[in-house]
């Protein structure tokens, strides 16, 4: 598990046992192979949080078809590689986020649509939506507009796959390199009524937060 | 609709015709149960299609409209009807209408209104709201906003239009006098320069 | 033996993985789109290899895909490949259709003990969902084995492909099961009408609800693994087996390409009505033609 | 009670491939079969109403489309009548027939997104691809007229933002034929479709005189006998000069549901071309209004009702004098529907129908909790 937090790209284990054996170069070259694959192939889950929810069916259908670059959609967090949240999220919508964002599994990306997220767009003084996203989970992609046009979602999705294939830190890193920043952001937000993770036990991260 | 407003003349009630389509009764609000029941059983307006409330916070009143329809559906009537602001209290109308229930639970959670009668007064849409109800027109959600979210830096969105116009206003007025008083000492300065020119001149 | 079983696993990997990759393209086209590369499913593969597991439901759990996996391979090295030639023919003669018919269950079974330690509500739904389909899914499809094996008077697949090319192809001699054991396969390769147990709109992707990263990679490799072997399994009892590659590559495509157009077109039937539907017309077909065997020959 | 000892609670949402946006069912399971179920909305509350408390009516008009995602139109007409109610502005006949054509536009397309949405729910993947396609070339339209594609901001107290441009209606023509060409197809792949038929003939009935009363509205009144409409009965704009039959079916399940939609979208491809036929060439389109911060609203109150393409949406509005909105009330069409009809319906039915009886009654939860 605790590889799972700190890890390069690939297993701990394996690089260490690679520069051992004088092989780094190896790795490095692995590493380059998998973002390509990883590039190559994003599965989605589409967390409709608002508007944007109304432009997924032509994204992924056959007008637009992003399932040609190897986005496609699947049921479950577990499975995902991406989530994108369509909009606006109201408090209550964040808290259900974080615990979907949670489950997912690392590598993990986060694209977002509308401009709601980035800085409460039109419902900048609704007192139930959030403002910054990026203060609760980080976001990898921004898509702007309201709504993002299916074109400029699939402009998000290439942008990603670029960031992907070069190796760029991504946003799941920031996450578990500044938990303590996003977790109190989390807190001050919705109050105590956080669920607990599935992973960790946020609560006791002095006690060395196995859950 | 002579009919309705000759059968409400009995209970000494005036139809307000609005449109072709919109009646409206104002009624008092211990009448209320009892002239609903008689809307509903009575004179066939089986439907309830929506409460709606509105905060009249300088008369101190919650204005509640029932919003009713016959079989037909050709006309709505409002019936209106106003409750005191402070210990808001209406009866549950959930026994004549079964979807009076879940307006009535909004209401409950966006104004505070309580229903006494009321079979489930759980969250409607929010969740461990802790502040006022938000809908009343004394919760400023602008500094609720301020409080809770920071914005991000170059947006001025979240301030008071009317203070920043009057701000900037201000601002060009102070520009406005300084860009005059300037003028003014430059005209001075030239006046003073001037002598000397014209003297320059004489010489 | 033991090189022939690798090369038949990795020729089935490949295989599997490009047919998987051939039916997204031929559903994107139907439905009017172009759809992904035809290698789509192997940088999938690849990338879920790639993932990090952070979920564990203990020893049980890791099993669940491998006797899965397992079910998959030894069907595939009990089935032969090519019809008169012993290459890739690695160990059909230590078993015979009733070992294949055995091992068909094995898979499900395996991933029901694994769900059950996963604790996910949905996935013990899939699970219990998938298993009340198979005991729909099999009667047909045994019943159907069961009418060959009395046809060809033996139950070795070997056997049943010698007759053919002597007695002519059996989906000419027997239609009737031939079309039963089709509408299993329907099912088997989890197309609708029958892809209940996985149905999105209602347990999430069911069974595999809590299986992520490597687990999720080994299931979709099992499931080419077996899809291969259950297409080779078909064209052996029915048209006579494949002479060669491209033969086999035909015959097989054929098969796979009925059955998706077949699923494409119909919705989804609840548990219920699927075993209903499977218990009535799939069985009264594959017992008219188990009839027919008996009484006509 | 006693029922709920063995069952198992589970989410039907809010992240879920078979729900209608952002909304999450609690089911009480025993087996797959369902005990009891309550609907939870709030994922979406923006508390619209507290927005346009603060806006000036121009201001506010350029966000009530947002109230329902899928049909922003029938918020946007909604919103001018009701201005135009208040203050007693008159529109155009010219501005009447656009705001017609784009209410009927919008239906059809809402009704192509729904057929997407039932379609899927019984995992029929094919006709989504089909519909969704569909929907966009409408809303290609969209975007000719109004430069928005989803949200058009178009409705504008006082008539409609600017002209139709030339040879717009030709296109629409066009597409009308074309529609009706894809009807058929889609008639054969999915209201005729066998499995379709089996898994919804007989599921979510509703029965006729609870519909009356517990105000259901739209396809759920309609598909048990119920001729009512509000385009009909309160007739408003132009839909008392044009003709179309109010299609209605006795069943009251989710196929009958499904084929009073089908018919309703003829019934709007017929009504599109009797409004090309007779659009005014020229008109004003825009009445002359006061600058948008001297346009006060009377205290008065009003309401308004405008059929959706999932029934009737009403409009609550008063103002008080100022330039601002006093209060304004949404009341969607499916409020009542997700939360009195829905809780109901599940009961006793299987884990299976959920998605399909949502999609049909057309639940969209950001018109239930704005």
């Amino acid at each position: 598990m605790e590889s799972g937090f700190h890890g390069s790209d690939l297993d701990s284990s394996l690089k260490c046992k690679l520069e051992e054996s004088g092989m780094a170069n190896t790795h490095a070259i692995m590493e380059k192979a998998v973002n390509w694959f990883r590039s190559r192939s994003i599965f989605v889950v589409a967390y409709g949080t608002g508007c944007g929810a109304i432009e997924m069916p032509p994204t992924f259908t056959s007008r637009y078809d992003a399932e040609r670059m190897g986005v496609v959609g699947v049921a479950t967090p577990r499975q995902a590689d991406l989530i994108i949240l369509s909009g606006y999220l109201a408090y209550k919508t964040l808290r259900r986020v974080i615990r979907t964002y949670e489950q997912m599994q690392r590598p993990k990306y986060v694209i977002t649509l509308g401009s709601c997220p980035i800085n409460g767009g039109m419902y900048w003084d609704s007192y139930n939506t959030i403002k910054k996203l990026d203060d609760y989970i980080p976001v990898d992609v921004y898509v702007t507009g309201c709504m993002p046009r299916p074109e400029s979602v699939i402009e998000g999705f290439v942008l990603l796959q670029e960031r992907i294939k070069n190796g760029e830190k991504a946003g799941w890193q920031k996450y578990d390199e500044n938990l303590k920043f996003y977790k109190d952001n989390q807190k001050r937000v919705l109050g105590g009524h956080i669920d607990p993770s599935y992973e960790t036990d946020w609560y006791n991260l002095e006690n060395g937060g196995v859950a | 609709m002579i009919d309705l407003s000759s059968k409400l003349e009995k209970l000494s009630l005036e139809l307000v015709e609005k449109n072709a389509h919109l009646y409206k009764v104002t009624v008092k609000l211990e009448n209320l149960e009892s002239i609903l029941l008689s809307f509903l059983n009575e004179f066939g307006y089986i439907t309830l299609d929506s409460i709606n409330c509105r905060d009249d916070l300088e008369e101190g009143l919650f204005t509640i409209t029932y919003c009713l329809q016959t079989e037909k559906r050709d006309h709505v009537v409002m019936v209106q009807t106003s409750i005191d602001r402070e210990n808001a209290t209406l009866p549950s109308m959930h026994t004549l209408w079964p979807q009076a229930e879940i307006m009535e639970r909004e209401m409950h959670e966006m104004f505070g209104v309580d229903f006494p009668t009321h079979p489930s007064l759980i969250d409607f849409a929010l969740e461990y709201w802790e502040h006022m109800p938000p809908m009343r027109r004394d919760f400023d959600t602008l500094e609720f906003v301020n409080s809770m979210n920071p914005f991000r830096d170059q947006r001025g969105d979240n301030l008071d239009v009317k203070v920043e116009m009057k701000k900037r206003r201000e601002e060009k007025k102070a520009a406005k006098l300084k860009a005059e008083q300037e003028a003014a000492a430059k005209l001075a300065a030239q006046e003073q320069q001037n002598p000397d020119s014209e003297a320059q001149n004489n010489e | 033996m033991i090189f022939q079983i690798i090369l038949l696993i990795m020729l089935a990997y490949v295989v599997g993985f490009i047919y998987f990759g051939l039916y997204r393209n031929i559903l994107a086209r139907i439905q009017g789109r172009y759809g992904p590369t035809i290698y789509q499913s192997f940088y999938d593969s690849i990338k879920l290899f790639s993932k990090k597991n952070t979920v564990n439901y203990g020893w049980m759990f890791y099993l669940g895909p491998i006797i899965m996996a397992t079910g998959a391979v030894l069907t595939l090295i009990l089935v032969p490949v090519f019809s008169d030639s012993d290459f890739l023919r690695s160990a059909t003669s230590q078993g015979n259709l009733f070992v294949l018919l055995y091992l068909m269950v094995l898979g499900p079974l395996g991933n029901a003990l694994a769900v059950g330690t996963g604790g996910n509500p949905f996935g013990v739904m899939g699970v219990v969902r998938g298993l009340t389909r198979l005991i729909g899914l099999e009667l047909p499809f045994y019943i159907a084995v069961v009418g060959l094996i009395i046809a060809a008077n033996s139950s070795d697949i070997v056997h049943i492909i010698d007759m053919q090319k002597t007695g002519g192809l059996n989906i000419i001699n027997h239609p009737l099961l031939f079309i039963a054991a089709m509408i299993s396969m329907v099912g088997f390769f989890g197309e609708s009408p029958f892809d209940i147990p996985g149905a999105p709109q209602e347990v999430y992707s069911g069974p595999r609800t809590e299986f992520s990263g490597k687990f999720l990679a080994l299931l979709m490799s099992q499931g080419s693994l077996f899809a291969f072997a259950k297409l080779v399994l078909i064209i052996d009892l029915f048209l006579g087996g494949a002479d060669s590659l491209w033969m086999l590559v035909l015959k097989t495509l054929a098969i796979f390409v009925t059955i998706i157009f077949i699923g494409v077109v119909y919705g989804r039937y609840k548990v219920e009505q699927a075993v209903d539907f499977l218990m009535k017309i799939p069985t009264l077909i594959a017992l008219l033609g188990l009839a027919r065997v008996i009484w006509f020959g | 009670m006693s029922d709920l000892k063995n069952t198992i609670k589970i989410f039907h949402g809010p992240q879920h491939p078979g729900i209608t946006g952002n909304m999450s069912v609690e089911l009480d399971l025993l087996g797959e079969t369902i005990k009891r179920a309550q609907t939870h909305v709030g994922y979406l509350h923006r508390g619209f109403e507290k927005l346009v408390e603060r806006r000036t009516v121009v201001q506010a008009f350029t966000i009530v489309c947002r109230i329902c995602v899928p049909e922003p139109d029938p918020n946007e007409e909604n919103f001018a009548r009701a201005v135009e109610n208040l203050t007693g502005l008159e529109i155009s006949e010219k501005a009447k027939y656009i705001r017609t054509m784009i209410l009927e536009m919008q239906r059809l397309a809402t009704q192509f997104l729904w057929m997407g949405g039932q379609a899927g729910s019984i995992g029929l993947g094919l006709i989504p691809q089909w519909s969704v396609c569909d929907r966009d070339y409408m809303l290609d339209l969209f975007e000719e007229l109004t430069g928005g594609r989803v949200y058009h901001m178009y409705a504008f107290p006082g008539g409609v933002r600017r002209d139709i441009p030339d040879g717009f209606l030709d296109k629409l023509s066009d597409l009308m034929n074309y529609y009706e060409k894809r009807i058929t197809v889609y008639n054969n792949t999915f209201f005729d479709n066998t499995i379709f038929k089996s898994r919804a003939i007989g599921v979510g009935v509703v029965n006729a005189d609870e519909a009356l009363k517990n105000g259901y509205v739209g396809q759920t009144l309609r598909a048990c006998g119920i001729k009512r409409d509000v385009r009909r009965d309160m007739p408003y704009l132009k839909y008392d000069q044009l003709e179309f039959d109010i299609p209605t079916r006795t069943e009251g399940d989710v196929y009958a549901r499904a084929l009073v939609r089908r018919d309703e979208m003829l019934q709007s491809i017929r009504i599109l071309r009797q409004i090309i036929k007779q659009m005014p060439k020229d008109g004003e389109i825009l009445q002359k209004i006061p600058k948008h911060r001297k346009f006060k609203l009377p205290a008065d109150d009003t309401y308004v009702q405008t059929e959706s393409a999932r029934g009737a949406m009403s409009y609550y509005m008063a103002g008080d004098g100022s330039e601002k909105i006093r209060r304004m009330q949404v009341r969607g069409p499916s409020l009542v529907h997700a939360y009195t009809l829905l809780e109901k319906l599940l009961v006793d039915s299987q884990l299976a129908d959920v998605a399909m009886t949502m999609n049909s009654l057309g639940i969209c939860p950001p018109e239930i909790e704005r």
